[in-house]
C-alpha cells in the first residue's frame, strides 16, 4: 500500500514536471543561455588546476555574474557581452577596438584569453566564494564583475586580499571606489556622476526657459536606492533646487498608493525616481490610476530601462526620462556601436543594452591592460591598468575615453546620457549634442494622452 | 480538617454553566468516586481544580492552602496529579522516558529519576514495555502509562479521569488492583467514572454530578438507591439507546 | 565487543579527520565550503534546540544571527572593540531580544508562533534597512586587517584559522546540545514538544523552559553571526536578516533530523556542499535548476522521512536490535483515535 | 472637498481596494488551516500559478481574464485536490515540522520551476474588459481594482454561504471542529480535507485571475502578497473565514493609510507590529475560537 502510493507519487510528480516543462518550452520567454556558454563551463569544470601551467598561451580571466536566481536574465546578457569581447580579442576582426585586429594578445605571443564563469546568485557571500574559487582553484589572472554593487563589494574584497586585479564594468554604487582599494578598478561612471548629470540637465532645461525649481525624490531603500537618494539630495542643495518630498520605500511592494499620495501632496515637482523593475511598473500603473503627472519623471535607469518595462506598460511607458550609460541610437553618431551590436545580435538574438555594452567595454579594457603588462603577474596587470588610456573612438560608450584616477581607480572620462521613451523606444535626448530626438517636456497629463 | 476542599466552585463558558456552585471535600486517604452522565461537568471540574481552567467563582483549598487559579504546573508541584480523559501520552518518547518526565519533578537528576521511574513502572506492571514507543501502546497501556506518569510526580492527591473507560473486563480488573495498591500506599484518589459499576466496589464515597451540580454525596450503597441519581442515569440510558 | 565500541571509534575517527582537514585539503574553495558546512551545522544545532527539541518552529532566527553580526561589527568599527568581545556582546543582545520576543510569543500555539517569528524577522529586516547608524541598507564593511592575528579575528593569508574557530564553535554547540539532551531540560523540552498540557500537568513550567531553549538557541546563532561577519567582512540587512536565512537554518535541521544531536550536522554536511557545487557546475547553464531540485527534495523528505536522514540510520539500527533480541515484547498496533473515549 | 480631504479619502479608498484582494487571498489560506491545522506556505505560489494560467489563457487563446475566472478557479480546484492527494495526505499524522516543511518545499519548488520555465520576465495582460478607471468627486478608482474587490467580496460571500447553508458545508465545519466526532458522524475526513484544499485553491484562483487584470505577473509575485495573507489569517483567527476577510481589509487600510500619514517605508513594520500586538493580547486572533 505505502509502496504503491510512493510509486504513484513519484511517477505522477515526474509526469507533472515533464508536462510543465513542455508547457514552458511553448512559452515565448523561456530562458536559454547560448550553447557557447555550456562548452565553456563544461571545459572549465575539469580544466582548472592544469590551466595554471599552460598560462603562457592561455590567460584565464574570471567573470562573476548572477547566472541563476532572480537576476539570471541580466546575468546572461552580461556573460554574452564578455564572451563577445573575449572572442574579439582572441580572433581577428576589422573593428576599431583594442586588440580587435590581432588574434590573441600580441605582446604575449598571441596568447588567448579564456573566460572562467562564476555564478553569485546575487548573494554577496556567494560572490566572495566564487572570487575565492576562481583565484585559488582556477588561478585566474584577473576578475571582472559583478553587476550587483553589494556582490561587487564582497567579491572585490577577496581580490584585494589575494592581490588580484578586479575590473568592475557595471556597478554604480559610489562607496565601491571610496574604499581605497589597490586592486579594484571601475570603468563605468557611477551614481554620483549620474546624480550630478540630472541637475546639469535641469539647469540646461531652466536655461531653455522651463520652470523647474522643485524636485521630489523617490527611491527604493536598499543599498543602491539609498546611495542614489543621498547623492540627489546633496546635488539638489548644491545646485539650489528645493526638495519638495523625499520618499524612501520598501522594494517589492504589493501596493504603493500611499507613496503616490504623498507625492501628490508634495505638489508640482520633477520626480527623481530610483526603482527596480517590479516597483517601477507598479508605480507607473499607480500614477496612471491616481492621475499623478509630475513635471517630469527622471529615472535612475534600473527598472525603467529593463526590457520588461516597455513590454509590460506599452504606451503608458512613454515620456519617461531615464539616465543611461548607453543607447542603441548612439550608433548614429558612433558607427562602431552598430558594428558590435550587429555581431552581438547575430549571436544572441537580442540587441545590446547599457549593461552588456558596459561589460563588453570592461572586458576589452582588462584585455588591453593584460596585453600591455605582457604577463599574467597581477602586479604587472595592476600597473598596466593604471596606465590605461583608451581614446573615445575606440569604445562603444558615449564616454570621452578611459583613464583611471590614480587614487580611487575610477574611470575619470566616463559620462552619462539621458534617454526618453518615445513610442516605446529609448531615444537619446541629452546631452543635446548627442540627441537623436527632440525631448518631450513636460510629462503629459494622463487624460491628455 | 479535610485534605482537599472545594467551595461554591462555578465555571461558565460564554453564559452556560458547566459547573454550578460545587462544594465538596476529600478526606486524607480515601477513594472518592465522582460520577455522572455525559456532560455532567466532571471533566470541567477536574480542569478547574487542577488549574487548566480558571474557575469563574468559588475557591479550591488543598492542605489548608488556597490554590484557586494556580497554573497546572504549580498545582502539580503542590502534590496534586491527574490523568486525562482522552489519553495524552508523549507518543514520540519511550514508556520509560514518559514516566521519567514525571519523576523529574521530585528527582532533578537523571539517574534518580530513572530509578524512580523504573519503580513506578514495576508497580504499574509496565516494566516489560519500558523501551516501547508510547504511541505503540494499546489504549489500556496508554491509560496505565498516564497513571504511572502521574504517580511518578509523587502526588498526595491523584485525580483519575475515566482511567477505566475503554478497557476490557480483565484490564479493568488489573487497573482496580493498581488503584487499591495506591490507596494502601496512602495516596488519596478522586476518580471520575462514567460507568457506575466500576466505582461502586472501589470507592469509599461517591459524589454524583448532573448538569454541573452535585446531586448526591454519599456512600456507594445509598447512592445506588438514590432517586435523582437513578433518574439522571436512566435519562442517560435512554439518550444512549436512542 | 568491538561492535559496541563502533560509534565511539567512528566519532574519534571523525574528530581526527576534522582536525587534520585543512592540512589534507589546504585548497581554499574546498576549505571555504567546509567552513560553511561547519557554520551551518552550528546554526542548525542552534535552531534545533528551540525548533527541534522544544518543537517551537521559528522562522525568525535570522534575527539573532543578524544581531550577532551587527553588534560585533558596530563595536569594532566604532570603538575598535575586538570581535571576540563583540561575539559575547552579540550573544548578550540576542539573549535579551530573544527573551523579549519569546516571552509573549510562547503563549501562541504552533502556527501562530511560526508566523509571529516571521513577522518579528521582517520587522528587524526593515528596521535595520532604515537605521542610519547601522549603515542602513548599504550595510557595513569591515576594515581589512593584515597580519592574521588571532585577536583581530581576521585571517587573509589562509582560511585555516577560520576553520578551526568555527570547528571550535561547533564542538561547543554540540556539547551544549549534548548536555541538554542528557539532563532534565532535554526531557522537559521533548515533553513540551509532544504535549504542552500534559507537560504542565506534570509540573513543568512550560513557558520557562521554552524561554531557556530560546535564549540558548539565540545566543549560539548570534555567535555564528559574528563569525560570519568576520568571515565575509561585510554585513547588510540583505545578507544577515533575510527570511531565507531563517528557513535554511530550519532546513538544515529537518533534512538531517530534528531533535537529534547529529541531525543538523548531517543536514549541513549534505545540503551545503550540494548547494555550493551545483552552483559551480551549473553556472550559466540551467539557472536555478538546483533550487527546483531542493524544493522537490524537501517535499519528498517531509513525506517519506519526516525524521530526516537520522531516522534512516535509527531505523536501520533498530532493525539490527530487533533481530538481536528476537524475544522482544510484541509491538502492538496503535489503536485508532476513535477508541479514546467520548469527547 | 479640500485637497487634504480628497487625498485622505483617496488613500482610504485605495486601502480598501487592496484590502479586499488581501482578504480573498487570506480566505483560502484560513480555510485549509481551519479544517486541518496546516498552513499552506505555498499559498503565494498557488496565487502565482493562477495568475500565469490566466496569462496563458489570454495570450494563447485570447480569453479575457474576466471570463477566465471560472476556468482558473476550476483548474486550481483540481490542483488543490491533487496537491492534497499526492502530498498533504502523506503528512497528516507526521510531526508539525514535517507538515510545515512539506508545503514550504512545495513553495520553493513551484517558485523556482516558474522561474526556470517562464523566466524572470514581467508579464502583463494588456487590454481587458475592465481596463480603465472611474472618477467620483475627484476620487479615482481603478476599474480592475474595483472589479477585483467586488469579486473578492462575492467569492467570500459564496464560500461563507456554502459553509453555513449546505450539508457539505456543515460537514466541513464539523471536521474543522473535531475530526473524531466528525468521523463518528460518518463524515469521511479525507474527503473533507481534499475538498478544503480544492476550495482554498479555487478561491486563490479567483484572486489570481482578478489580480492578473492589473498586477504584473512574475515568479515571485506570490511572495509579495502571501506574507500579508499570513498576518491576515492569524489576525482574523486561524480558520475563521469571516475573520480573515475582515483582517485582510483592515491590513489593507492600515497599510495604505499608515504609509500615507507616517513613513511609507515603515508600512510593513506597522502591519506586523499590529499583528504581534493583537496576537499577544488575543492569541486566538480577532475572531478565533478557543
Amino acid at each position: 500500500m505505502i509502496r504503491r502510493s510512493k510509486l504513484l507519487f513519484t511517477v505522477v510528480s515526474l509526469a507533472v514536471v515533464l508536462a510543465v516543462m513542455v508547457a514552458g518550452c511553448a512559452a515565448p520567454a523561456a530562458p536559454g543561455p547560448a550553447p557557447s556558454a555550456q562548452e565553456e563551463t563544461a571545459a572549465q569544470a575539469p580544466a582548472g588546476s592544469e590551466a595554471a601551467s599552460e598560462a603562457v598561451n592561455e590567460i584565464l580571466v574570471g567573470a562573476i555574474y548572477p547566472l541563476s536566481g532572480s537576476l539570471a536574465a541580466t546575468g546572461v546578457d552580461l556573460k554574452n557581452a564578455v564572451e563577445l569581447a573575449t572572442d574579439i580579442v582572441n580572433n581577428e576582426y576589422d573593428l576599431n577596438l583594442p586588440l580587435a585586429k590581432t588574434a590573441g594578445l600580441p605582446n604575449m605571443g598571441g596568447a588567448k584569453i579564456r573566460l572562467v564563469l562564476g555564478d553569485h546568485e546575487a548573494d554577496p557571500e556567494k560572490g566572495a566564494a566564487e572570487a575565492e574559487r576562481l583565484i585559488n582553484n582556477e588561478k585566474v589572472a584577473a576578475l571582472v564583475g559583478s553587476y550587483n554593487s553589494a556582490v561587487t563589494a564582497t567579491a572585490s574584497q577577496v581580490a584585494e586580499r589575494e592581490g588580484v586585479p578586479f575590473l568592475n564594468p557595471e556597478s554604480t554604487s559610489p562607496t565601491l571606489t571610496e574604499r581605497g582599494f589597490q586592486w579594484f578598478f571601475r570603468t563605468t561612471p557611477y551614481d554620483k556622476l549620474f546624480a550630478e548629470n540630472f541637475f546639469q540637465f535641469l539647469d540646461e532645461m531652466k536655461a531653455k526657459g522651463y520652470d523647474v525649481s522643485n524636485v521630489a525624490i523617490l527611491n527604493e531603500n536598499t543599498l543602491w536606492g539609498t546611495d542614489v537618494a543621498t547623492l540627489e539630495n546633496q546635488y539638489a542643495e548644491e545646485y539650489g533646487y528645493n526638495v519638495a518630498a523625499n520618499i524612501p520605500y520598501e522594494a517589492n511592494a504589493a501596493d504603493v498608493s500611499s507613496e503616490v499620495q504623498k507625492l501628490k501632496a508634495a505638489g508640482e515637482a520633477v520626480l527623481l525616481q530610483a526603482s527596480y523593475v517590479s516597483d517601477a511598473i507598479l508605480y507607473m500603473q499607480t500614477y496612471k490610476q491616481l492621475d499623478y503627472a509630475p513635471t517630469a519623471i527622471i529615472a535612475m535607469d534600473a527598472g525603467f530601462v529593463a526590457s520588461e518595462f516597455v513590454e509590460t506598460l506599452g504606451d503608458d511607458a512613454n515620456y519617461i526620462l531615464s539616465r543611461e550609460v548607453w543607447a542603441l541610437d548612439l550608433a548614429e553618431s558612433k558607427p562602431i556601436i552598430k558594428a558590435v551590436n550587429d555581431m552581438y545580435k547575430e549571436r544572441y538574438g537580442t540587441n545590446m543594452n547599457g549593461n552588456s555594452a558596459r561589460a563588453f567595454t570592461g572586458m576589452l579594457v582588462l584585455a588591453d591592460a593584460i596585453n600591455r603588462a605582457g604577463s599574467t603577474d597581477p602586479a604587472a596587470i595592476q600597473a598596466a591598468l593604471m596606465e590605461t588610456d583608451i581614446p573615445a573612438d575606440q569604445i562603444i560608450m558615449p564616454w570621452k575615453g578611459i583613464r583611471f584616477d590614480p587614487e580611487t581607480h575610477q574611470n575619470t572620462l566616463g559620462s552619462g546620457i539621458i534617454v526618453q521613451i518615445l513610442d516605446g523606444e529609448y531615444k537619446t535626448v541629452w546631452p543635446f549634442d548627442l540627441a537623436s530626438a527632440e525631448i518631450v517636456w513636460p510629462f503629459p497629463k494622463w487624460s491628455e494622452r | 480538617m479535610a485534605l482537599f476542599e472545594v467551595h461554591g466552585l462555578t465555571k461558565t463558558f460564554g453564559g452556560l454553566a458547566a459547573n454550578r456552585d460545587i462544594t465538596m471535600r476529600v478526606e486524607q486517604g480515601e477513594i472518592l468516586g465522582l460520577i455522572g452522565p455525559n456532560g455532567a461537568g466532571k471533566t470541567t471540574f477536574f480542569n478547574c481544580v487542577t488549574g487548566f481552567y480558571p474557575p469563574s467563582a468559588g475557591s479550591v483549598r488543598f492542605q489548608d492552602q488556597e490554590i484557586t487559579g494556580w497554573p497546572p504546573e504549580r498545582v502539580c508541584q503542590a502534590g496534586i496529579a491527574r490523568t486525562f480523559q482522552i489519553v495524552r501520552v508523549l507518543g514520540d518518547l519511550t514508556v520509560l522516558e514518559n514516566v521519567m518526565i514525571g519523576a523529574f519533578l521530585r528527582h532533578p537528576r537523571v539517574p534518580d529519576a530513572r530509578r524512580k521511574a523504573l519503580a513506578v513502572l514495576e508497580l504499574t506492571g509496565l516494566a516489560d514495555r519500558q523501551d516501547q514507543m508510547a504511541r505503540n501502546l494499546t489504549i489500556a497501556g496508554k491509560k496505565r502509562l498516564e497513571l504511572a506518569r502521574a504517580l511518578a510526580t509523587e502526588p498526595t492527591l491523584l485525580f483519575l479521569d475515566e482511567a477505566m473507560a475503554g478497557l476490557n473486563p480483565s484490564e479493568i480488573h488489573a487497573a482496580v488492583a493498581i488503584v487499591r495498591r495506591l490507596q494502601e500506599q496512602g495516596i488519596t484518589i478522586v476518580m471520575v467514572e462514567h460507568v457506575m459499576k466500576v466505582v461502586m466496589p472501589l470507592a469509599d464515597r461517591i459524589v454524583v454530578l448532573d448538569s454541573g451540580q452535585v446531586i448526591a454525596d454519599d456512600v456507594p450503597e445509598r447512592i445506588a438507591a438514590n432517586e435523582r441519581v437513578i433518574e439522571a442515569y436512566l435519562g442517560e440510558k435512554y439518550r444512549a439507546a436512542s | 565487543m568491538l561492535r559496541n565500541r563502533l560509534p565511539q571509534l567512528a566519532l574519534v575517527a571523525l574528530v581526527l579527520f576534522l582536525l587534520v582537514f585543512p592540512t589534507l585539503f589546504p585548497e581554499p574553495f574546498l576549505l571555504r565550503t567546509m567552513i560553511l558546512v561547519l557554520l551551518w551545522s552550528v546554526l542548525g544545532l542552534a535552531w534545533n534546540i528551540i525548533g527541534g527539541y522544544a518543537g517551537q518552529v521559528s522562522f525568525g532566527h535570522a534575527i539573532f544571527f543578524g544581531l550577532g553580526a551587527y553588534t560585533s561589527t558596530l563595536l569594532l568599527n566604532n570603538w575598535g572593540i575586538s570581535p571576540w568581545l563583540g561575539m559575547l556582546g552579540g550573544a548578550l543582545v540576542a539573549v535579551i531580544v530573544s527573551a523579549i520576543i519569546g516571552w509573549p510569543s510562547f503563549r501562541l500555539a504552533g502556527h501562530y508562533f511560526a508566523i509571529a517569528t516571521i513577522a518579528a524577522g521582517e520587522i528587524f529586516a526593515v528596521l535595520f534597512r532604515n537605521l542610519k547608524w547601522a549603515g542602513g541598507a548599504v550595510g557595513l564593511y569591515l576594515p581589512i586587517v593584515r597580519g592574521d592575528r588571532l585577536v583581530d579575528f581576521q585571517f587573509n593569508e589562509s582560511k585555516a584559522m577560520y576553520y578551526y574557530i568555527v570547528l571550535g564553535m561547533l564542538v561547543a554547540t554540540a556539547l551544549v546540545t549534548y548536555w541538554i539532551e542528557r539532563t532534565r531540560m532535554g526531557y522537559y523540552l521533548k515533553a513540551i514538544r509532544e504535549d504542552p498540557d500534559a507537560a504542565r500537568s506534570l509540573g513543568i513550567n512550560v513557558t520557562r523552559y521554552k524561554l531557556y531553549a530560546m535564549v540558548i538557541s539565540a545566543a549560539l546563532a548570534a555567535m555564528a553571526g559574528t563569525f560570519y561577519a568576520q568571515f565575509v567582512l561585510y554585513v547588510s540587512p540583505k545578507t544577515v536578516f533575510p527570511l531565507a536565512l531563517s528557513i535554511q537554518m530550519a532546513l538544515v535541521a529537518i533534512l538531517g533530523g530534528t531533535g537529534t544531536l547529529a541531525g543538523p550536522i548531517i543536514g549541513a554536511a549534505v545540503l551545503i556542499p550540494m548547494a555550493e557545487y551545483t552552483r559551480v557546475y551549473l553556472a550559466g547553464r540551467v539557472g536555478g535548476l538546483h533550487l527546483v531540485v531542493y524544493g522537490l527534495l524537501i517535499v519528498l523528505i517531509s513525506i517519506y522521512q519526516p525524521g530526516g536522514l537520522m531516522a534512516l540510520l535509527r531505523n536501520w539500527q533498530h532493525r539490527r536490535r530487533q533481530r538481536k533480541l528476537a524475544q522482544a515484547a510484541p509491538v502492538t498496533a496503535p489503536a485508532g483515535g476513535m477508541g479514546d473515549g467520548s469527547v | 472637498m479640500s485637497v487634504e480631504t480628497t487625498l485622505l479619502v483617496q488613500t482610504l479608498v485605495s486601502g480598501l481596494l487592496i484590502g479586499f484582494v488581501f482578504a480573498l487571498i487570506s480566505v483560502g489560506l484560513t480555510l485549509i488551516f481551519g479544517v486541518m491545522d496546516i498552513v499552506n506556505f505555498a499559498h503565494g505560489e498557488h496565487l502565482m500559478l493562477a495568475m500565469y494560467f490566466t496569462y496563458w489563457l489570454y495570450t494563447l487563446w485570447g480569453v479575457d481574464p474576466l471570463y477566465a475566472v471560472p476556468v482558473v478557479a476550476g483548474l486550481l480546484f483540481l490542483l488543490g485536490v491533487l496537491t492534497y492527494r499526492l502530498v498533504i495526505r502523506h503528512v497528516l499524522d507526521a510531526p508539525m515540522l514535517a507538515q510545515i516543511f512539506v508545503t514550504f518545499g512545495l513553495m520553493v519548488f513551484l517558485r523556482n520551476l516558474a522561474q526556470l520555465l517562464w523566466s524572470e520576465d514581467f508579464r502583463r495582460i494588456g487590454d481587458t474588459l475592465v481596463t480603465g478607471r472611474l472618477e467620483l468627486f475627484g476620487i479615482f478608482i481603478g476599474t480592475p481594482q474595483l472589479v477585483a474587490s467586488v469579486g473578492a467580496a462575492l467569492t467570500t460571500g459564496a464560500l461563507y454561504w456554502f459553509l453555513k447553508n449546505t450539508r457539505t458545508g456543515w460537514a466541513l465545519e464539523a471536521t474543522a471542529e473535531n475530526k473524531e466526532v466528525a468521523g463518528l458522524m460518518g463524515i469521511d475526513p479525507e474527503r473533507m480535507f481534499a475538498l478544503a484544499w480544492g476550495l482554498a485553491l479555487a478561491s486563490v484562483g479567483v484572486a489570481g485571475a482578478l489580480l492578473a487584470t492589473f498586477n504584473p505577473i512574475f515568479p515571485e509575485v506570490g511572495a509579495v502578497f502571501v506574507l500579508v495573507a499570513y498576518v491576515a489569517v492569524a489576525l482574523g483567527g486561524f480558520g475563521s473565514v469571516t475573520g480573515a476577510f475582515v483582517a485582510g481589509i483592515i491590513i489593507g487600510v492600515v497599510q495604505v493609510m499608515g504609509g500615507f500619514l507616517w513613513e511609507p517605508r515603515f508600512k510593513t513594520i506597522l502591519v506586523y507590529g499590529i499583528y504581534l500586538g493583537i496576537v499577544f493580547i488575543r492569541p486566538q486572533g480577532l475572531f478565533g475560537r478557543r
